[in-house]
């Protein structure tokens, strides 16, 4: 199992040339980056943390779906530890002999890491202001479903 | 029995600790680990009703059964990507 | 208006430079490369051509269609002449704030490009066999619609 | 008067050249210049019946209406990407 965690700047080239093969045409990517304001304050930097062996788990399970879903090769980083505007947060590629199913893979990896892989992100505003992302917040106060998807015991 | 619980991110910093055994009566499901978990640890008061949990790594329901030495993470919102 | 169209190795970094901003923290991307085999048989080489002009012209007309729709930043490069197995033939960056009109403005663009555009590929079999790429073949023979999503004058 | 008919790919190796001028009545259609295209250029009998075309560089039908001095190309299958 590769590490899917890294506190080193994620390489997409590398990440692509680990799906690339000579009869897989299409390679679809994600790239998420640290974004300079949310909800129209600005944001200085972020930090990521995970529960680290479930998150690698968990991450590894979604590959797997993926890629016996579709026919795709899939690689996959999510940065953990300090990161400045601009950097690169997490990074999914999918390759394959066909366009739509590469797209599909990648889109289901980075909607499934959003909801059931456990990272926490705190924001640190230019205002001096630190804070917990949640993303659940908007939607259903403090209370929370089990993440769709999730396999539960 | 005994079940650890880990905290993360904000609920670490509400509880003031990341993780704490916590002792339970056989058969126990997660809210009664969580139940003694606000006993145990004042901090822990200001936890949702209903966190989201993993027990030994997968998530789970609040009625999901815990066995002696299980490890009950509480996970705050997902905020990956 | 850029040059969408070009005889050189396409460079994906510097078309996601190009769509990067510290606002837009979703990239999506699509890379077209050139496979080792079709329908089961060896590909040694391809060439590819244009109606220039309105190759350029319809490109640009796709990305502010993508542009338009979707708040999105939109870099598109396809490659033309002789390529090798494992080139890339295409390329198509979308940047935005938002990860799903990332994906939908990036998959749009691709989509429309196959439908749309001038271009045709010429593949160089391993056998010495060297056919002209038709793929609405299998569809409908030789009676060809319109492309959807043309505008018509 | 006169069109500039531009060939492409398979359909310039068909017809054995990339461009031709041909001369129809006024008013035609796209189809007209089609016809006297064939008439004038053997090798374009090869040509479908309906191919795809583009007047001045934007898409067009077979019953689109052409001026003197329009450039018409007939294009094959496209296949890019």
């Amino acid at each position: 199992m590769p590490a899917y965690l890294t506190r080193l700047p994620i390489d997409v080239s590398r990440l692509t040339a680990l799906v690339t093969r000579s009869d897989r045409g299409g390679i679809a990517s994600f790239i998420g980056l640290v974004r300079d304001h949310q909800d129209g304050r600005a944001v200085s930097r972020l930090e990521y943390s995970a529960y680290e062996p479930m998150a690698e788990a968990e991450a590894d399970t979604i590959v797997r779906e993926a890629e016996a879903r579709w026919p795709v090769r899939v690689a996959l980083q999510h940065r953990l530890g300090d990161l400045a505007v601009g950097e690169i947060a997490v990074a999914v590629v999918a390759g394959s002999a066909h366009r739509a199913q590469a797209f599909e893979a990648c889109r289901y990896v980075i909607e499934e890491i959003k909801h059931r892989v456990p990272i926490w992100k705190k924001e640190f505003y230019a205002d001096g202001d630190i804070v917990w992302v949640d993303p659940t917040a908007a939607r259903c106060g403090s209370d929370r479903d089990l993440p769709a998807g999730s396999r539960v015991r | 029995m005994t079940v650890r619980v880990l905290l993360f991110a904000t609920y670490a910093e509400l509880a003031g600790r990341t993780s704490v055994e916590v002792s339970v009566q056989s058969p126990a499901t997660v809210s009664d680990v969580l139940c003694s978990l606000r006993a145990v640890l004042p901090g822990a008061g200001g936890l949702p009703e209903r966190p989201l949990v993993a027990v030994n790594q997968v998530h789970a329901r609040l009625d999901s059964t815990v066995s002696d030495g299980d490890e009950l993470a509480v996970l705050p919102p997902l905020a990956g990507g």
